[in-house]
């Protein structure tokens, strides 16, 4: 069959042949044709398999709202897509889609089985049974349904393509290029100001496209259309988006637009990105999405060939594609005449229009009878014929919603359907904009709008082209005086199910297409007492389709309403949910994948590391190394090394992720006794002193230590994770509760690198790169902090330890940390120094018992928890947090404090987290008193050491508690979680 | 005491490892890492400014968004008692004395962040673009003029932007950022050098 | 009530589902009851069922402002599980876990409960810890969790990028067995059938508009569009507009709400046999029945009631997503939606009695109310019926925030140092 | 994505520049060691988490790095006004004026 390509209509009649294939079979089309288009071209209708039933479907719109013909695009290894509208895959040559949800092939299916089963099917059925036996719902019945369910084949390698998204602004923006969209963009544009015209198909134009015939201000509607384009193309205060679809309309008018660019490419540029996300800040929103035409609901109308008159329209007067050689034509609105009409003029035998409606318009009779069709009022199919495609229909005449006559049969290959017309509210609805009923259209139109939004043309309830145009023309700020040769839009009515001749159980009406919800299934979920239409679509599954309702969300709120005896109003309307049509994951993430995906922050001395062969671990956005492996060395044993060589000679570590802010001015003192526990008043500039912070809620929520530079200048450090909420709640306090402080705060984190040198020869290390330093213990103590320079280069100088070893923390500005580092381990060579990473300095402050915020502490652990009182200026009035540490419950006896442990086997290193209990040979549930947060093996000690918080710890120091393992229950004995150099000698080494 | 053959100058590396710099059409369009420059972040009273000003014979401006750009010296005001200094290299020392005047004469902050920012000069006229397929701003030179700065974000990292000229923009970033954000560029930039799809004007 | 089973099902197909009776009767509201539930959510016709099923009170109304389940429970990414640290939680939400199991049968409806098992993937050596810790304590309090290697992790969940050279490689995982997922909906509907009959009133469409107290304080009834109705003891389990109910009562509550944003992605063949959470980049995901990836994103960062998120929070989501699961990244968004949450400071709920004589509060849950369902009826049911909570909910008091003896599960995963 | 008005800037900005800081005019308490426990607790946790108009802080962390407040509807998301930190909380007339002015 050659047949159904009409030359001499449609866009693309004379485009170029290109190949394409379709469940492996190759066929013909034509460039600019859809795949659903160019199949139909070729005569194949049949083109998926419904979601429940299985059911064989052909094709039944021509746009987004198919609910259908969905195939998986095949473009290769990572370039699957399932779940593909044949209506809106652009055809290009070498095209391969495939069927879906059938096996073996389309044509015959096992899956169909559930057609036969269907009565055991209703809606909610899943609710009724599966229950019995218990363990079978997991094990047996869900594994089978999960199999049946699903639509497109899951996914099995990773996307090769990229993704784009941009922020873009305007003071229009249009949603769709129709006639109103075109004449609001026109207007618009004219004053300068920047308008974005997008639309989701691939040629701007909407419904002009199939109307060659009408003509607009005296041209023809092409002629009009393409200069209309030309005019907008030629203003560079305008973009035009075409494939680009607006998705969601969010608050203060953002909207997300997103914009395919190369699905339709025959050669595909892996250079360039799938799609873009269009992030769209408007000032007025004009909405002009038009509308979708509405199926009826009637016996078998699912049978592939059967489809809306509008689709059929599209096909002809754009692709050139008749879809059918005799077409019968169903309708309960006037539009569908026009599609008979343009049918039987470009050659298609038009079997008969059954017309539901007890009047016809005579303009429309006359018509009709100009070409010879036959008209058939107060008429409605009751049944369709035909297996894989639609052979005839069985047409009766009815009264009061009831058949009778007896159905007489004419055969045809196509029937269409024409319901009336939905209009698109999908947009201005997620604007959170309210919807009108009205009954003479049977359906909701825009009423207040939310936002800065106006809605023009068939979006709105106002059909027909001329007041569409003026309709766009004016929101636009332009005049709206349109002339055009369209006749009046026509009027329809709308219908619920309508009658059959056979017994309704039997038949299956759908509403809900590709979700096979039937009317039948929505009265019966009314029938069980689910009155709201939110309930219904949720017992029937109604609208949740891949479609989202667009063809059948009317038609069902309608059925609910007739059953419920209620007006429309009171069933209500489902919420209309972005996005308006799927979209790809991948342009939601936009440029967000891979390296791009988050930052990794890295020091100026992570190079060194890399190549120097550090194993890294990620905190918070920062990498840090973790430890340096030597000849095939692991964790452990690199740890041990590392902890050795520093405690005997000297070790090296960058700590420059550590937060740092400057606070500066001459309350700086002041400020600090109110965010921190400690006094700080009598600090002495060049001195330091360990700071420890707490939320307003008590927990210990910092630490670091800070360094007083001038009376008005400290030098904060905060823990690596913990920079960016300290310096947040620091600002917060400082601008809501004492802004009458003189002080500021800036933060330093990435200005200094920094590099910690302990071990007995760090000082003899650093002595002779630094200027302007004295470093003898004398007059550069324990806790102090000096301004200098080293090796040229200015420098802040702490002495401070974090390992218990003589300490110094070298900060330097950041560009210059890698090459002090090195400086500093060719300098070092004679002495050992070892680089260690974050494990070892872990090791090492725990043989000190310092604890690591976020490790030993939980966010649940006060001062006195930590046994950190010390910490605490007892003369102070307030800090923030004083007030919680008072509480009753904070003070009460019972609560976890944090101790060292020490195995009773020495060579056993506790499992971090475990849990602790008092006695021994508990049975589950144990009675848990604490848990380890710390635990390593060390070396110094030459046996594994733990740090614990358990209820009311300290006094149980010199105590067994245990810790019950999967397979041995350990025992340790509570200490204190000093475990190296109690008294602090090694400080002091000279 | 300091050893003479220990007495080398230390070596100042960005420490930002960038790809090769992106360029653009022409010679002067892309893409660039500026070379380092001297950042001083000043904070006092906004009452102050005038005097400070006249004392420092540094143009401060007085709205927040608001820059002045003299020769090699930038100060971008960021907010109501915040300004940022961006000066060349050689200006350092004056500098410091400058603001040693104005400490002992007024309550207020200066804090050297000369090495915690990296800067990139974008040019061209993809430059907006590129700026905006991550910032949210109107970037539109009616909105965004020259001379026009401020700290925003891109994607969900703090910048700042500052517009140089029609098609030239300053960017500046915390240094460990500055590679995450060149990645961004770098693939925009891929994203635009293949043809472009037809659209209206502004291209 | 009409015992579903396959046998119903099959004899009801031959009247063509004609005979069907209605799930639960449309009630008109009495002058009176012994118990008024406000909020007809899973918490609250759980609430009512459990009043009337195990306590014996059956003269009780639910009053929904709404259609029933229409809150939270419609909206939520239906994950359950228990693997909490703290024994208060762990109690809490294995107490629900325990009644999840076998709800099916009990309520003759099924919810389809499926323990496909919940993985929670650590991605630093911060997650790796404070996940043992929660292993470890929960296998000292008889819950089920287990850790698995990458490899294991990757081996019950084919599609997890386990590349060590990931922006948040995995490190390993934390893994409930027992846990799963549910069918939201059902769960509201199987305990609304299963309460109206037992007797409970049901009654749609019905805002409460205050709460009436005597002179010694007392409650003595709600107000509501459709007039007074009595009670002496109330319930309010109305997620997200919790402060506004208790505000009737002239409380003020330590609760904020938020947006919170869920997604799905169009049905494909089964490929996630498990539900997936990753904290750290905020993704949770699972495979519906039907096949759809329902995915949770996170909440705005500000208190609001509207039920509408930004774009913003979704390409954050659906980015971690793609992260983890770069097999997902040509998936497509079907639909996306909002609901409110509340959430208390220490993240856990308020179960019991309030300073109000005879007014109950079941609130809190934060983001995730819908794994406690029908534990939290229960226990409601237990708190009302014997005017005291059950020792399960004792803990989960409002005063708690006064004396500091919070439950703060989000404080014990800490935080990066 | 809402756009916010910074009082400082004067300008709109883009919400992912901002970020929420919770519920306005809670006053620390001057001497927090005279509140009992209850009094205390109320402050740290307990909110109005109005329904409706709301007033509350934002921080323009990134822009001019000031917390200002705002009124705002917490069901139609919509502000009001905003304000300097540091000004009264706003009368029902100011409000009122602020939305006609947002509307005209």
């Amino acid at each position: 069959m050659t047949g159904f390509r009409k030359t001499g209509c449609g866009r693309i009649a004379e485009a170029q042949v290109i190949h394409f294939t379709f469940d492996g079979k190759k066929y013909e089309g034509r460039k600019g044709d859809t795949l659903a288009s160019a199949l139909l071209a070729n005569g194949v209708h049949l083109m998926g398999r419904s979601f429940k039933y299985h059911r064989p479907r052909g094709v039944m719109g021509a746009g987004s709202e198919e609910a259908n013909a969905l195939v998986t695009f095949d473009r290769g290894p990572g370039r699957v897509t399932p779940n593909v509208r044949a209506t809106t895959l652009e055809l290009f040559d070498g095209l391969v889609a495939r069927s879906q949800n059938n096996w073996p092939n389309l044509k015959f299916d096992f899956g169909a089985i559930n057609d036969v089963f269907s009565m055991m099917f209703p809606a909610g059925f899943y609710n009724k049974t599966f229950m019995w036996p218990k363990s079978f719902w997991d094990k047996v019945y869900e594994p089978v349904i999960r199999k049946l369910a699903g639509l497109g084949p899951a996914p099995t390698a990773a996307d090769v393509d990229h993704y784009a998204n941009i922020y873009r602004h305007c003071d229009v923006l249009v949603a769709g290029a129709g006639p109103a969209g075109i004449a609001a963009a026109l207007a618009a544009s004219e004053t300068g100001n920047r308008v974005i015209v997008a639309d989701e198909q691939n040629e701007l134009g909407g419904s002009l496209l199939c109307t060659p015939g009408t003509i607009i201000d005296g041209q023809p509607a092409w002629q009009w259309l393409k200069e209309s384009i030309e005019i907008l193309k030629s203003r560079q205060n305008v973009t035009l988006l075409p494939r680009t679809t607006v998705i969601g309309y969010y608050h203060d008018n953002y909207l997300g637009l997103v914009e395919r660019l190369t699905d339709h490419e025959k050669n595909l540029n892996p250079d360039k990105p799938r799609e873009r996300m269009h992030r769209v800040r408007a000032g007025k929103v004009i909405l002009a999405t038009g509308s979708i035409e509405r199926p009826l609901v009637f016996a078998g109308n699912d049978r592939p060939g059967v489809m809306l008159a509008s689709a059929a329209q599209i096909y002809l007067n754009r692709y050139g594609v008749a879809v059918g050689n005799n077409v019968a034509v169903f309708t309960s609105h006037d539009s569908a005449y026009e599609v008979a009409f343009d049918l039987s003029d470009a050659g298609v035998n038009v079997a008969s229009i059954i017309d539901v409606r007890p009047t016809v318009s005579e303009v429309l009779l006359e018509q009709a009878r100009k070409r010879a069709i036959t008209v058939q009022s107060r008429a409605v199919v009751c049944r369709t014929q035909g297996r894989l495609k639609i052979t005839g229909v069985h047409i009766a005449q009815m009264q009061d919603q009831n058949i009778i006559t007896r159905p007489t049969h004419i055969a045809c290959d196509c029937l269409l359907m024409a319901g009336g017309w939905t209009p698109s509210v999908h947009l201005f609805s997620h604007s959170k904009g309210s919807l009108k009923w009205h009954d003479d259209i049977g359906a909701s139109v825009p009423d207040l709008p939310n936002e800065n939004a106006v809605s023009v043309g068939a979006c709105n309830g106002t059909f027909g082209l001329t007041a569409g145009l003026d309709e766009g023309a004016i929101a636009g700020g332009g005049q709206g005086k349109f002339s055009t040769s369209a006749t009046e839009f026509g009027r329809g009515q709308t219908w619920q199910a309508l009658p059959t001749d056979r017994d309704p159980s039997k038949i299956k009406a759908f509403v809900d297409f590709q979700n096979d919800v039937t009317e039948k299934d929505i009265n019966l979920a009314i029938r069980e007492g689910f009155k709201s239409i939110e309930h219904v679509k949720r017992y029937t599954t109604t609208g949740m389709a891949t479609d989202q309702g667009k063809t059948s969300n009317l038609n069902a709120v309608q059925i609910a309403s007739k059953a419920i005896q209620a007006p429309v109003q009171q069933v209500g309307l489902t919420t209309f949910r972005p996005p308006y049509t799927p979209t790809s994951f991948g342009a939601l993430v936009g440029y967000r994948a891979g390296d791009m995906f988050e930052v990794t922050r890295k020091t100026s001395i992570d190079g060194w590391a890399e190549e120097n062969g550090a194993v890294f671990e990620p905190v918070s956005l920062w990498r840090r190394a973790r430890y340096f492996p030597q000849g095939g060395e692991d964790m452990h044993a690199a740890v041990t090394r590392e902890c050795e060589a520093t405690r005997k000679g000297v070790g090296i570590f960058d700590a420059s992720t550590l937060g740092k802010i400057e606070i500066v001015g001459p309350d700086a003192a002041k400020f600090m006794n109110l965010m921190y526990t400690n006094p700080w008043t009598m600090l002495a500039a060049g001195r330091c002193r360990y700071g420890l912070m707490l939320g307003e809620d008590g927990y210990i929520m910092d630490d670091g230590v800070i360094g007083r530079l001038a009376d008005d200048r400290f030098h904060v450090t905060t823990t690596t994770g913990g920079a960016p909420r300290v310096l947040r709640m620091m600002e917060d306090y400082l601008q809501t509760e004492w802004p009458e402080l003189d002080v500021w705060l800036t933060s330093t984190t990435e200005q200094w690198a920094v590099i910690a040198l302990n071990g007995p020869h760090a000082r003899k290390l650093l002595e002779p790169l630094v200027d302007g330093i004295e470093l003898s213990p004398e007059s550069f103590p324990h806790m102090a902090v000096r301004e200098g320079t080293i090796l040229g280069v200015e420098t802040r100088l702490f002495r401070v330890s974090f390992s218990g070893e003589l300490g110094f923390e070298i900060n330097v500005p950041a560009h210059y940390g890698r090459d002090l580092w090195e400086a500093l381990i060719k300098a070092g060579e004679g002495y050992g120094i070892t680089p260690y990473g974050t494990e070892t300095m872990h090791v090492l402050r725990a043989e000190k018992g310092f604890i690591i915020v976020g490790q030993d502490t939980d966010g649940t652990i006060t001062p006195d928890d930590a046994g950190m009182s010390w910490a605490i200026g007892k003369k102070k009035l307030d800090f923030v947090g004083k007030r919680s540490l008072d509480r009753a419950d904070i003070k009460a006896s019972g609560r976890k404090q944090l101790v060292g442990l020490l195995t009773d086997d020495p060579d056993i290193v506790l499992e971090e987290g475990a849990h602790i209990v008092a006695t021994s040979g508990q049975s589950v549930p144990m009675t848990m008193i604490g848990h380890v947060t710390s635990s390593y093996w060390s070396a110094a000690l030459n046996r594994s050491i733990a740090m614990a918080v358990i209820k009311d710890g300290r006094a149980l120091t010199g105590k067994s508690i245990y810790i019950p393992m999967p397979k041995k229950t350990h025992e340790a004995k509570i200490c204190s979680a000093v475990f190296y150099d109690p008294k602090g000698e090694r400080l002091n080494v000279v | 005491m300091l050893s003479e053959k220990n007495r080398t100058i230390l070596f100042m590396d960005q420490g930002v490892h960038l790809a090769p710099i992106m360029s653009g059409e022409t010679e002067a369009d892309g893409v660039t890492l500026i070379n380092v420059q001297v950042r001083y972040s000043l904070r006092f009273k906004p009452e102050d400014r005038v005097a400070v000003q006249k004392l420092s014979k540094i143009d401060l401006p007085e709205k927040i968004g608001v820059s002045s750009i003299k020769n090699d010296k930038m100060v971008l005001c960021l907010g109501p008692d915040e300004w940022l200094l961006i000066a060349d290299l050689s200006r350092k020392e004056e500098l410091q004395q400058t603001f040693e005047r104005i400490s002992s004469k007024f309550v207020c902050s200066v804090v050297d962040v000369s090495h915690r920012n990296t800067g990139f000069s974008i040019r061209g006229p993809y430059a907006e673009t590129m700026i905006n397929t991550g910032c949210p701003l109107d970037l539109s030179i009616r909105v965004f003029p020259i001379g026009r700065c401020t700290r925003t974000v891109y994607e969900s990292t703090e910048i700042i932007v500052l517009r140089k000229g029609e098609a030239e923009f300053h960017v500046e970033v915390w240094r460990s950022f500055a590679p995450y954000l060149s990645h961004f560029f770098e693939k925009f930039m891929m994203d635009v050098s293949v043809p472009q799809r037809e659209t209206g004007g502004g291209k | 009530m009409v015992k579903y089973s396959v046998a119903s099902l099959f004899a009801n197909a031959l009247h063509g589902h004609k005979k069907w009776p209605k799930q639960w009767p449309d009630a008109a509201p009495k002058k009176a009851y012994d118990v008024i539930i406000v909020g007809a959510g899973g918490h609250g016709l759980g609430a009512a069922y459990y009043l009337a099923k195990k306590y014996g009170v059956t003269n009780v109304a639910v009053i929904e402002k709404g259609w029933l389940g229409g809150g939270n429970t419609g909206r939520n990414t239906t994950i359950i599980r228990s693997n909490y640290l703290y024994d208060e939680s762990a109690r809490i939400y294995d107490h629900a876990v325990d009644l999840w199991d076998g709800l099916s049968q009990e309520l003759n409806y099924n919810v389809m409960f499926s323990k496909r098992g919940v993985l929670m993937l650590a991605h630093s050596v911060h997650d790796v810890q404070s996940f043992q810790r929660h292993i470890h304590a929960n296998r000292l309090n008889g819950v089920d969790n287990q850790w698995l290697t990458p490899e294991q992790a990757k081996a019950f969940c084919p599609p997890v990028n386990i590349s060590p050279g990931a922006r948040y490689p995995v490190l390993g995982a934390a893994l409930q067995r027992r846990a799963g997922t549910a069918r939201h909906d059902t769960v509201a509907w199987g305990y609304a059938r299963a309460a109206a009959a037992l007797g409970v009133d049901i009654i749609q469409n019905c805002a409460v508009t205050g709460i009436r107290r005597g002179a010694d304080g007392a409650v003595q009834g709600v107000e509501t569009e459709r007039g007074f109705i009595g009670a002496k003891k109330i319930g309010v389990s109305t997620a997200g507009n919790s402060s506004v109910v208790m505000q009737m009562a002239d409380l003020r509550f330590p609760l904020e709400s938020y947006p919170l944003q869920a997604l799905v992605s169009e049905p494909i063949k089964p490929v996630m046999p498990c539900v997936v959470m990753s904290n750290s980049v905020h993704a949770y995901i699972s495979q519906s029945d039907k096949g759809e990836l329902v995915i949770g994103a996170g909440t705005d960062q500000y208190i609001s009631y509207s039920q509408r998120g930004a774009l913003h929070i979704l390409e954050h989501t659906l980015a971690s997503i793609c992260e983890i699961f770069p097999i997902f990244k040509r998936m497509r968004m079907l639909r996306s939606w909002g609901g409110v949450v509340d959430v208390t400071p220490d993240r856990s709920p308020i179960l019991g009695k309030t300073p109000v004589p005879g007014l109950y509060v079941n609130c809190g849950w934060g983001t995730g109310g819908f794994k406690a369902t029908p534990g939290a009826g229960d226990l409601l049911a237990y708190t009302i019926a014997k005017d005291e909570p059950h020792p399960i909910n004792a803990p989960y008091t409002l005063e708690r925030f006064q004396g500091g003896r919070l439950i703060d599960e989000a404080a014990a995963a800490a935080v990066a140092h | 994505m809402l756009l916010i008005r910074c009082p400082y800037c004067e300008e709109d900005r883009p919400e992912v520049e901002f970020s929420y800081a919770g519920e306005a005019h809670i006053v620390r308490p001057v001497d927090p060691s005279l509140m009992d426990d209850a009094a205390w607790a109320e402050y740290l946790f307990v909110r109005d988490n109005a329904r409706g108009r709301h007033y509350e802080r934002w921080y323009h962390i990134y822009g001019c790095a000031r917390f200002f407040n705002a009124v705002r509807d917490t069901v139609s998301d919509k502000f009001s006004m905003t304000y300097k930190m540091g000004q009264p909380r706003p009368t029902d007339a100011e409000i009122t004026e602020a939305n006609n002015d947002g509307l005209s």
